[in-house]
C-alpha cells in the first residue's frame, strides 16, 4: 500500500506513468500546483479518478492555488489527516 | 531597439521562486518606466487564480500583487489561451485586465518585443 | 509511529518545504516520533545562516528552528550538499542556523533502519 | 521491517544536482551495508547513457559512477522499460547488469522494498 | 525570428507548445536534457524535424548525454556556433 | 553586438550556468561585447563563497571569476536574491566572492537597454 504524493500540474504523461504504478490499496494525495488538478474543469481529472483508489489534495493548497470549489470526489485533508495517511500506507513515492 | 521588454512568466508559482523573480523583474521594469510587457503560460498561469481564503501564514498572494501591475502602468497581461485550457482555468477567473491570445497572436507579441526574460 | 523525512526542496515559499515542516508538527502532535529530518541538496539552504528574506519565508526557517529547539527534533543538513551550499562543515554559527546540526548520509541510512515510515518532500 | 530500501532516481542527470544527491544516497546506502536497490525511470533513465567521449572538463560520468556499483555489492539497477521508451533508449546501451521491469515487475519491486526515497 | 533553446526532455506536451509558437525563420537548438531527443531513436525527434525550420544541438550536450551518433538532420553546434546563432535571431526563448 | 545574459541556475555541472559560462566566453572570442552576466534567483549561488565542491564544479566558479576578474565582465547578483540566499549585501568577501557584484535589478534594466541581444539559462 503506496501512498502516491502528486506535487505536480505538469501535464498528462506524469500522470500516465503515476497510474501505471497504481497498485490495489493505493492513494492518491494532490500536493502543491497538483492541487489545481482538483478542479471540476481540469482536463486530467477524469483520469485520476477512475480506479478504485481514493484520491485526496491538502486543503492549504487548495487553498493556496484558489481552487474553489474543488471536484466533491476529491477529499480535502489538513495536515493532521496527512499524517494519518502516511501511517496507513507503508509507503510513499513523491511525484513532480 | 523597437518594441517593448516581454517577460514570459512559465514556472510554476509557490513550487521554487523562479515565479517570484519574474514577477519581481516585471515589477523592476514597470518602475523604470520600461513599459515592460508580460505573458502567462504553461503552469505560470496558475499564478493567475484569486484565493478565496488565505492559508493560515503571512505568505503574499501573486494574484494580488498582479492585481496591482496597472498601478505601475502594465494596463495588461497577457495569457496563453491553450494553457488554460491545459490547466482546466477559465476565463473568469482571471484579471479583468487579462487577454487572452492564440498561438498567432502569441507569435506576433513575441515577434514584437525588443527582448525577452524567460522565468 | 516513527517517521524519517527526507527534505530535498528549498526553504521557498508555498513549497515542499513548507509541507514537510506542517507534516513535522502534525506528527508530532498526533504523538508520533520523529526519529529525524534529513535535509539534503538545495534542502539544505533551510540551515544556512545569514539569509535574509520575506517575513513568511523568515516564518519557515525559524519554524523549523522551534522544532529543533523546543521539541529537540533532530534536524540534520547533509555534509556534503552542506559543503556545496555554502553551510561549511557545521563548525561555524554564522553559516549553520541553531537548532541544525551537519550529519553524513550514515544518519540518514540509521535513521530509516529505525522507521516506520520515510517521506520526501521535494518541489 | 522486511525488504531493503528502494532509492528511486527519477530527475534529469546533469540538470540540478538532484540525481547525484540521488545517487550519492544509494552509495552511502550499499556502503553501510544495507544492500539497496535502486529504480530508474522518467527523464532519470538518461543517467544510464555511456558517453563515447568526456566533454573537455572534469566533470564525472554518472554512468561510470553506475557501473562501479557492482564493487558495492549492488548487482542489479531496475530499469522502467516505459520510459526507455519513451526517451528513445535501447537495451543494448545500458549496463549489463541492469534489468528491465514492465509495470507489474515495479509494483512488486516497490511493494518488496522496505522503505523509498525517492531522487 | 526567434532562436528556441529547449532544455528538457520532459515528454511530447511541451514540444507541442514549442511548435505551436513557432514562427517563420525560428530555430531550435537542443540543450541539456533534450540533447537527447537529438538521437534517431528519440520519439518526439519526428516532431521537431517536421516543418522547415532548422533544427541543432550543442554539442557538448550530445557528448554529455551519450548521443551518438544523433541524426544527421540535427545540426551539432559548439559553442562559437551557439554565439552566431544567437546573433543571428533577434530573441531567444528558453522552454523547460 | 552587445549581449546581456540572465542566469537563473545553480552552478550544477553540467547544466544552464556551464553553458552560460561557455557562451559568454565564445562570445567574447567572437569579438562580441559583455554588457552584463545577471545572476537572479538560484543562479546566484555562483556568486556564494565558502562553497566546497567538486573539483568540476570548482571550476565552473573559477571559470566566472576569470571573467570577471582577467576579462573585465560585469557579473552581477540581483540584491533581492542574494539576499534571499546568504551573499548578504555585497559588502562581506565572506559572503560574496571576488569578482561578483551585487546589484539590483536596475542593472537588467539598463543593461538590456544598451544590449542588442538579451538570452536566458535556466534549468
Amino acid at each position: 500500500m503506496t501512498l502516491h504524493c502528486l506535487n505536480s500540474d505538469a501535464g498528462s504523461d506524469l500522470i500516465e506513468r503515476l497510474l501505471g504504478w497504481l497498485d490495489a490499496g493505493d492513494a492518491v494525495l494532490l500536493l502543491g500546483p497538483a492541487a489545481n488538478v482538483a478542479r471540476s474543469t481540469h482536463p486530467a481529472l477524469a483520469k485520476l479518478l477512475a480506479g478504485d483508489h481514493r484520491l485526496y489534495a491538502l486543503d492549504d493548497d487548495l487553498i493556496r492555488y484558489g481552487v474553489s470549489p474543488h471536484d466533491h470526489r476529491v477529499e480535502a485533508l489538513g495536515y493532521d489527516a496527512f499524517v494519518e495517511l502516511a501511517a496507513a500506507h507503508r509507503k510513499q513515492l513523491l511525484w513532480r | 531597439m523597437a518594441g517593448k521588454p516581454l517577460i514570459w512568466l512559465t514556472s510554476a508559482p509557490y513550487a521554487g521562486a523562479r515565479m517570484r523573480a519574474g514577477i519581481d523583474t516585471l515589477m523592476a521594469f514597470a518602475a523604470f518606466a520600461q513599459h515592460p510587457e508580460v505573458l502567462f503560460s504553461g503552469v505560470g498561469v496558475l499564478a493567475l487564480l484569486r484565493r478565496q481564503a488565505e492559508p493560515d501564514r503571512r505568505e503574499p498572494s501573486l494574484r494580488k500583487l498582479i492585481d496591482s501591475l496597472p498601478l505601475y502602468d502594465v494596463e495588461t497581461i497577457w495569457v496563453d489561451a491553450a494553457s488554460l485550457e491545459t490547466h482546466g482555468i477559465t476565463r473568469e477567473e482571471l484579471p479583468a485586465f487579462a487577454q487572452c491570445l492564440d498561438a498567432a497572436a502569441v507569435k506576433s507579441l513575441l515577434n514584437g518585443a525588443s527582448h525577452l526574460l524567460c522565468y | 509511529m516513527r517517521f524519517t523525512l527526507l527534505v530535498l526542496g528549498a526553504p521557498d515559499l508555498g513549497g515542499a518545504n513548507g509541507h514537510a515542516l506542517g507534516f513535522s508538527r502534525a506528527l508530532l502532535d498526533a504523538g508520533h516520533e520523529l526519529g529525524c529530518v534529513f535535509f539534503q541538496d538545495s534542502g539544505v539552504l533551510t540551515a544556512l545562516a545569514g539569509c535574509e528574506a520575506a517575513q513568511a519565508e523568515h516564518d519557515l526557517r525559524s519554524g523549523w528552528q522551534r522544532l529543533g529547539l523546543e521539541k529537540h527534533a533532530s534536524l540534520y543538513a547533509c555534509s556534503a550538499s552542506a559543503l556545496r551550499y555554502g553551510l561549511g562543515d557545521g563548525s561555524s554559527s554564522q553559516r549553520l542556523l541553531d537548532g541544525f546540526q551537519v550529519r553524513g548520509l550514515g544518519e540518514l541510512v540509521e535513521a530509516q533502519l529505525a522507521s516506520d515510515r520515510v517521506l520526501t518532500f521535494a518541489d
